[in-house]
């Protein structure tokens, strides 16, 4: 029979999830399996696509849940149709919060890659020379998505490690994820605080922290004085590298997408084809990606 | 030309050489899905002249209007004007053919101006924009001229319903049409505007355009046409060059298909005890507290000018508009509340004036507009509708009253209005315990064969001892039909009299104002 | 007078269609669903296989149920962009108060009557105080949302008891649980719109409400229902869902408001009021899942599906559209 | 005729209100706009800066824009649902013209032609071919998203022609040019709802369609123009955006089309249409922008904003509703 592998993604239209989505296709291509590629931007979605995969006769899937919690509904429905599962990116919990061992996951924590900014930006800092006291961080919030709030505790975690005083971060809850909402939000923020005199600027993702770079130059600071450090190491980041002038956007964690796409996908096919279970847990690691080493970053992350 | 006349030997008569032919249907044909409105339709107007449309409901009368202003074309036949054959894919192409239309619909937008529905679709603009101030004053001037007394700045949706008619009078002759057509322009005007109306007509005729007028109120057809053309069934049956040449009876003998004598027909009847009681009725639009009663099988005629209040106090009676005081009684026992369902559940009803606005349900079918109150007596297990009943139902009242429909499934909005009128009478006929039928303008807008069937309906239900009030603007009707007539005016009532006592002049004069009877008659 | 009286026939019938022409005109949409759906029996494989066709039934099952309710809202001239937060609250609630009670029954019973007084606060707004039913139940859409968040922390509630999963994953003769509901729901809310005084009355007052109103319907009450039950459906399906993925997630049914009123207009329920039929509700909603469903299959791309999703629906409307002109005119 | 003409208007006005009264209740919008902005000035610190008065600015300026053409389009009985994709649309096709020609003008005359042949798209569909506007505009809506994805590839698409920035960053007069903009729109959109034939024929046709038909005002053409015009502001939205924040971003402007709506109906506009100001549209705008403002000076949390927004939104069409039923009873 043909093997035929799901990857399910929460946000199909994330450029990082379309990476991803790329490098499986990568190794699809080189294995001669099929490779059902699907959005499931909610619980009802996720439930529908494995329906969906099991009409089509696939033995296994990948998937990025929209929430962990769905993880005892995913691995029950897997279960009832004997399609074998592991989790990408972020990893599934049972009702009661607890990883589910039994599903093998690659992935970082968001919570981890959040850590990494705060520990880039605080480093960073330190390089500038820059008195904690006089910088303000701004925490582009979007608390509805759990996976975002994870992200920027981990960087405040950090911060707070490196003794940056907690008196100092902003919460700037962004209506949407887009960058306009994120202007507009870290707009306010800085209205508020004529008092600083530099800047930290962190989110969900490049996006974010792109909307209140824009807006702090908007409001006349120094790209000197501003570090904003997002996540995902999209184009909106590479963009930023690619200006003729160093801008407030100092850099990203990127996250290996091929990794995510392209070893997740082998391994299922593997396990589908030969018996042979990927390991219980893989963790991967962010990189900062800043301007001058994009090149390099990118090229080591195989893209 | 001659030879395309298939009817109408009196016109031979005529020299028809010494007028200007300018407007001529030559065997018009329309069908819509289900109905054909109109079949082999040929006549011609002149200039300088008024031809009357003559026909009942659904005759097809506005449908040929609607031909000749564009609005549908037709299947068959051609439509000629000063001798060339022409044929409009739009409105605006026989608005710039020099064809204006009053339609039987008013069309106006209410949140403009009376200045900018005047000029709609032609505002005076310079680079597209409108020279606002240039166009009141001018428009202002030119309503004065007319001797129509509204204001240019006003907004339509502040005006009377009377008051609108005229702004859609006034749009035609402002175009400087040379061929209007009037569809029932008079049906909610005042006595007054009306005369106004008939001196803008004969203005007109005077300057040689081309009129058409329709109107089922045969005086003022006599009153105003030259000549007339009388349609049944969508065909034409009667071409009268010369009105004046024939008589009332016969006219209407024609268009209704069979003949009669008298349009009322009032029958007397023995009245029984007091049904309804209304006492010290106060709103916001009645002036002063209104009381009076009404007998079982009595017909009450309210009669007053346009905005004299009767609508309002009747509104108030039935529980659709909020009462600051009153009592209802029926039978000599007060309602139990206050609302419509109240007044429905003890057997008093209301028939509203604007049918299309509060009476019909227009995208349902006729069953339903039938069936719509009185199917709770026949519901099954509180919740579930009986449709056996209800077509049963539906079915008697549509024969019963002779409602000309396909069946009982067509939309109402497809039929026409004398029918639809008799259909809102079934309504409230099949109600089970009918005490008293509050009808306001019954005949508005309707023919003389349907006039005369919902006359004969109200007799038979005064008859069987329902309690009527009949709340009309049209003199001849209240005097016709009622028992008694109480007048109102200006949000009171001035005066009740009795069938017999009742005439013209005095019921006239309690319906205008104290102050303006000299002026009014000096006019 | 010589006046020709040549035919005076009561109404003669123009072109009086064929009773199967008729039939077809009427049906036109359901016969477009099935030309789709034959099409893609043939050409896409797996899409004609029972599990292809559950999964496509359970896809459509929580849209089905709440688009029953819509056609009364849609038919009677309203309008509710809130119940995709009901939708949420209502799983997020059931959860909650599952794992404080431990009672499955409570959790049901309350989280359905919080979805009624929602809809009955919607409708008292909208009726009663006529507030538009646009701008109404979009501030209600942002604040149930919001309570959703609140309530949950806007983290998703996992259910303890694992009997709660059963609501939504049972097979009763092969069939999942969630579709016989949405069967069970057309059937009875179908009997209600032909049926029922209750049904007659939402279309009457869709068609005018004035002359509704005078006719003795009680126009208020009759819209306040609309909004209590659709609350209360929208609950249920919120209820079926939380079982289904086994957690009350504040961020779910986003957008969902939008695919059951795309359902029912696509169905021919007319958004000016006095227009519905439950078939073409059903239909509305089985063309809505069996494009995303084959999308799927065919495995197209997320931005392609996007191309796909309003294609199709425009051309739907359209086709029905120039259907009903051919007839009108 | 000797006409007494003692009371030219109308009808006697039944209780003639003073002048006062009237300006009162006809600006009442106006009044709990300024009341709220007073309280806010006081109450909340930094609100009443000059800088916060510009971010406020700012933040509304692409809503502002597209609420202008919103209104015409309510106003003439219409809706539209793309303007959020078009926004993203535009922005994405402006930098990816600008980086294959260089040349800025170019990017820009092609994405307004993109938006304004959208527009004409939706517009010939609703009016020439009658379908229903919010189907329509919703099918456009995903396709046209669908259309942003499908060129960016789903990635921002940056802008290596600096100049562009200059557009939506340039300070004149101390306030930055998209806020001009948006201004010149309020201007622009004003006079022409007021002093044009064009404006004067959109209220009309809202107003009564088939009576502006009747006295010669092309309707079709008049609806057509409306979505085309929108569709085109809609774009110089997505352009201004895209040089803000320096890129075109796919997937921006996400739920745009309601927050637009939502200002032009809290601002007045009828959505049964012939109703609209341009002064209501304004504070509609400004109402929005304010109290979101204002939520995040006074961070509030995340879930909670949901519920302040919607409930802001209910009690400002609450009152402006009550005001309006006094008046008509
Ligand atoms: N749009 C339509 N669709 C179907 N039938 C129609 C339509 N318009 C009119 N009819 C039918 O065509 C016939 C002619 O109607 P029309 O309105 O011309 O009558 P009329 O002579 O003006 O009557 P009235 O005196 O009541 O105004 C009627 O049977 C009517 O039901
Ligand atoms: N739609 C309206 N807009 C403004 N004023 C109105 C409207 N309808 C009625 N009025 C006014 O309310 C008052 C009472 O009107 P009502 O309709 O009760 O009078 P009526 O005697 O029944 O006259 P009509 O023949 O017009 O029905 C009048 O001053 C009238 O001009
Ligand atoms: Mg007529
Ligand atoms: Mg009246």
């Amino acid at each position: 029979d043909e093997i035929k592998i799901g990857f399910l993604v929460k946000q199909a239209e994330e450029p990082w999830f379309q990476d991803e989505w790329k490098f499986a296709d990568q190794a699809a291509r080189e294995k001669g399996f099929k490779l059902v590629k699907i959005g499931v931007p909610n619980g009802d979605k996720v439930l529908t696509a494995i329906d969906n995969l099991s009409a089509q006769h696939a033995q296994g899937f990948i998937i990025c849940a929209p929430d962990v919690k769905l993880g005892s509904a995913i691995v029950a429905k897997a279960a009832q149709y004997k399609l074998k599962v592991m989790s990408v990116d972020d990893r599934l919990v049972d009702g009661a919060g607890k990883p589910i061992d039994s599903v093998p996951h690659m992935g970082i924590s968001a919570y981890k890659i959040g850590e990494q900014v705060g520990s880039a930006m605080a480093q960073e800092m330190k390089k500038r020379g820059w008195k904690m006291s006089e910088v303000g961080a701004i925490r582009l919030s979007f608390d509805q998505l759990p996976t975002a709030k994870d992200r920027t505790d981990g960087a405040m975690a950090a911060l707070v490690a490196a003794g940056f005083p907690k008196a100092n971060f902003i919460n700037a809850p962004q209506a949407k994820t887009d960058t306009e909402n994120a202007f507009n939000a870290a707009n306010v923020a800085i209205t508020q605080n004529p008092k600083y005199k530099h800047w930290l600027a962190f989110g969900l993702n490049d996006e974010a922290v792109l909307g209140a770079v824009r807006a702090a130059e908007g409001r006349g600071v120094k790209s000197d004085s501003i570090i904003g450090i997002g996540i995902g190491g999209s184009q909106s980041a590479m963009n930023e590298f690619a200006k003729a002038g160093k801008t407030g956007f100092f850099g990203t964690v990127l996250i290996s997408p091929k990794r995510h796409g392209y070893e997740t996908t082998l391994n299922m096919y593997q396990w589908i084809k030969a018996g042979k279970s990927p390991d219980k847990l893989t963790l991967t690691t962010g990189m900062l990606m800043t301007r001058d080493n994009t090149a390099a970053v990118r090229k080591e992350m195989g893209l | 030309m001659m030879s395309n006349m298939p009817s109408g030997g009196a016109g031979r008569r005529r020299s028809r050489s010494t007028s200007v032919s300018y407007l001529e249907f030559k065997q018009i044909g329309k069908v819509f899905p289900g109905v054909r409105a109109l079949s082999d339709i040929s006549f011609q107007v002149d200039s300088g002249r008024v031809h009357g449309l003559l026909g009942e409901n659904g005759a097809g009368k506005s449908t040929l209007m609607k031909i000749l202003g564009g609005e549908y074309r037709p299947e068959e036949g051609e439509l000629i004007i000063d001798g060339q054959v022409r044929s409009f894919g739009r409105s605006r192409e026989a608005i710039d053919a020099g064809i204006a239309i009053i339609h039987q619909e008013l069309q106006y937008v209410p949140d403009l101006s009376v200045m900018e529905n005047l000029l709609l679709g032609h505002l005076p603009s310079r680079f597209g924009f409108v020279s606002k101030r240039a166009a009141l004053k001018q428009v202002g001037a030119q309503l004065q001229q007319l001797g129509v007394d509204i204001a240019p700045d006003a907004l339509l949706k502040d005006l009377s319903i009377g008051q609108r008619q005229m702004v859609e009078i006034c749009k035609a002759i402002f175009r400087d049409a040379r061929i209007i057509a009037l569809d029932e322009p008079t049906s909610s005007l005042s006595h007054q505007e009306s005369e106004i109306l008939f001196r803008l007509v004969r203005e007109l005729k005077a300057k040689g355009k081309v009129l058409i007028y329709i109107s089922h109120r045969l005086e003022e057809v006599f009153a105003l046409c030259d000549s007339a053309t009388v349609f049944r069934d969508g065909c034409k049956v009667a071409d009268y060059p010369r009105l004046a040449d024939i008589t009332r009876e016969e006219l209407v003998t024609r268009m209704v298909g069979r003949e009669i004598k008298d349009v009322f027909g009032y029958q007397p009847r023995t009245q029984g005890e007091t049904r309804l009681e209304v006492e010290g009725m106060s709103g916001r639009k009645l002036s002063e507290a209104a009381s009076f009663s009404v007998r079982g099988g009595e017909i009450v005629g309210f009669f007053g000018l346009v905005g004299a209040g009767r609508s309002e106090l009747m509104q108030l009676v039935y529980g659709a508009d909020r009462r600051d005081a009153g009592e209802v009684r029926i039978d000599g026992r007060p309602l139990k509340g206050r609302g419509i369902r109240d007044s429905i559940e003890s057997g008093l009803v209301f028939c509203p004036e604007d049918r299309k606005e509060n009476g019909i349900i227009g995208c349902l079918s006729v069953s339903e507009n039938i069936n719509i109150s009185c199917r709770r007596h026949y519901r099954q297990g509180y919740f579930f509708v009986n449709d056996s009943s209800e077509a049963r139902t539906a079915e008697g009242y549509i024969k019963l009253l002779r409602i000309k429909t396909p069946g009982r499934q067509q939309k109402i909005r497809y039929l026409s209005g004398g029918n639809q009128q008799k259909v809102i009478l079934s309504r409230w006929l099949a109600e089970q315990d009918l005490r008293v039928l509050i009808i306001d303008e019954p005949t508005r807008g309707i023919d003389v064969g349907a006039k005369n069937e919902i006359y004969s309906v109200l007799f038979e239900m005064a008859a069987k001892g329902v309690a009527i009030v009949m709340v009309s603007s049209e003199l001849p009707e209240v005097l016709g039909v009622s028992d008694r007539v109480v007048v109102m005016c200006q949000g009171r009532i001035t005066g009740e009299l009795r069938r017999g006592e009742a005439n013209e002049q005095n019921v006239l004069s309690l319906a205008l104002p104290a102050g303006k009877t000299a002026d009014r008659a000096a006019a | 007078m010589t006046t020709t009286t040549q035919n005076v026939p009561g109404k003669t019938m123009a072109k009086s269609k064929t009773g199967i022409i008729k039939y077809l005109d009427e049906y036109s949409l359901i016969l477009i669903f099935l030309a789709l759906f034959a099409l893609l029996s043939f050409s896409v494989e797996y899409f004609f296989s029972l599990d292809n066709m559950i999964g496509l039934a359970l896809s459509v099952s929580q849209i089905g149920m709440v688009a029953c309710t819509m056609m009364f809202c849609l038919a009677s001239r309203d309008f509710d962009l809130s119940i995709g937060s009901t939708v949420a609250f209502a799983g997020v609630l059931c959860a909650m108060v599952i794992n404080q009670t431990g009672s499955i029954v409570t959790g049901v019973a309350v989280s359905l009557l919080a979805g009624a007084a929602i809809g009955f606060i919607n409708g008292v707004v909208i009726a009663k105080l006529r507030v538009n039913a646009l701008i109404t139940t979009l501030a209600t859409m942002e604040m149930v949302r919001g309570m959703a968040f609140i309530a949950s922390g806007g983290q998703a509630v996992g259910v303890s008891n694992t009997a709660f999963f059963t609501i939504g994953n049972t097979m009763i003769l092969g069939i999942p649980s969630p579709v016989w509901i949405t069967i069970v729901c057309f059937v009875v809310f179908g009997i209600m719109l032909n049926k029922t005084v209750y049904g007659r009355n939402t279309l009457a007052v869709g068609g005018n409400p004035s002359a509704s109103r005078l006719a003795g319907v009680s126009v208020e009450r009759t819209r306040i229902y609309i909004f209590l039950i659709q609350g209360a459906i929208a609950a249920l399906a919120g209820i079926i869902l939380a079982s289904r993925i086994t957690s009350g997630q504040p961020n779910s049914a986003q957008g969902f408001e939008l695919n059951v009123i795309s359902a029912c207009v696509l169905g021919g329920v007319s958004l000016m009021g006095g227009r519905a039929t439950i078939s073409g509700v059903i239909v509305g909603v089985l063309i809505m899942g069996t494009v995303q469903n084959a999308m799927n299959l065919l495995n197209i791309d997320a931005f392609y599906q996007y191309l796909v999703r309003g294609g199709i629906l425009l051309t739907a409307v359209l086709i029905d559209q120039l259907k009903q002109r051919e007839e009108n005119d």
